[in-house]
């Protein structure tokens, strides 16, 4: 699974992308949204308050209940502040 | 409709003659140019970051719910990354039409699309630093208005 | 405010970049520009006539509504007169200002108004021969929305 | 009093622009039009039916009850279609 973070969010995690194999009980971007907060400080702070960012997986916008398979591409970014 | 994503800046004379030329059924043609604000703001320069492909997907389904909502010819969206200085394009939106209610309604609500939905974010570099631009609630309150079906989710992500 | 009344066609990108030239508290530029409609129509090309003066005059009024209503930065109108074949620029009209919404809404208000109080008439060429263009309801009705103060009388003339 | 004719008037009356001096009794442009009416059947028919046709005094649209004065221009037209 590709996970890529975007903006304030890169600089947390301290990488905009990562190549990542989350454990059989991952199953939706909830799911992730956890896992990922145990990977690293730089992580948990970057996804600690999901009313603060926005996802999307395979470049559609996508809630935390969405599904999620190995293949997908998988974002996290902050309210987009582009045009 | 055409669609880039570039950081090299843009005509948007060319791109109005491209849009309008030798078509004699295009009554109206509405446009908006976004530029760098400055100045006033302390804001001395501005870095667009982007998530390739997202912005291309992404429009590709609003310009489609545009052309139900209204009968429209051609669309052309180009909006810059990179680092920008005040005064300069960052953004280009032209929409033809038969009549120009259809073009102003379409080319508006693309750009409240563009500025609510493409992954987009500014950092701007000021005297103090640089910092990330919040999202301004007024941007997606007039969003909602359009009702679109591909909203950026709020609140639960 | 710049406005121009003229025979000859214009430069929509030349206008565009004056307007937004070295301004760096400019975020948006809104424009509309009319086209001659033909072929579908059966029209091979119109002349359009006018009455030297007035719409000057009634633009200086107009704008200044316009800048009651929205924080304008700037406005240009041009509208062409004379014999003009489909395909042809007819109308531009750009605003700028500091955000979208108001450049939008001052641009459309200030088309709907050339559509619906500037003097000019449209004589277009057909095979059957020249008629005057009617004035549609729907341009009225457009141009009441904004219920301005130098309205064209109805009715009881 | 400069009187202009625009459009499809102007065919009818047969001129763009003449110079005229009403008699005192038309004090107002519902008076001036009752006036040109009498001059020939080419104004008659231009002036025929006011719902059809738009005025301006001075080049600021104007209603029939509007007061004239010898200096005025006039214009007569019908509902605009430019843009």
């Amino acid at each position: 699974m590709k996970v890529l973070y975007f903006a304030w969010l890169r600089g947390k995690v301290g990488t905009g992308e990562e190549e990542l194999f989350p454990p059989p009980e991952v199953k939706t971007l909830g799911d992730l949204v956890g896992w990922l907060r145990t990977r690293s400080p730089g992580h948990a702070q970057a996804l600690a308050d999901t009313s603060l960012i926005r996802a999307a997986v395979n470049q559609d916008y996508a809630r935390l209940d969405h599904p999620l398979s190995a293949s997908d591409e998988v974002a996290f970014f902050p309210p987009v502040t582009g045009g | 409709m055409s669609c880039r994503v570039q950081l090299e800046d843009f005509d948007p004379g060319a791109e109005l003659s491209r849009l309008s030329a030798g078509k004699s059924h295009v009554g109206a043609v509405a446009s908006f140019i976004g530029l760098v604000r400055g100045a006033g703001d302390g804001v001395s320069a501005m870095t667009l970051e982007h998530y390739p492909g997202m912005t291309e997907r992404q429009l590709v389904a609003i310009e489609q719910e545009a052309r139900q909502r209204w009968p429209l010819d051609d669309v052309s969206v180009i909006h810059r990354f990179g680092r920008l200085l005040p005064g300069d394009r960052i953004v280009f939106v032209a929409v033809t039409s038969g009549h120009r209610a259809a073009a102003f309604a379409a080319c508006e609500f693309l750009v409240d699309w563009l500025k609510n939905r493409a992954p987009f974010w500014k950092l701007e570099e000021t005297d103090l630093g640089s910092r990330w631009v919040a999202a301004k609630e007024d941007d997606e309150a007039r969003a909602e208005r359009w009702e679109t079906a591909s909203a950026q989710p709020k609140g639960e992500m």
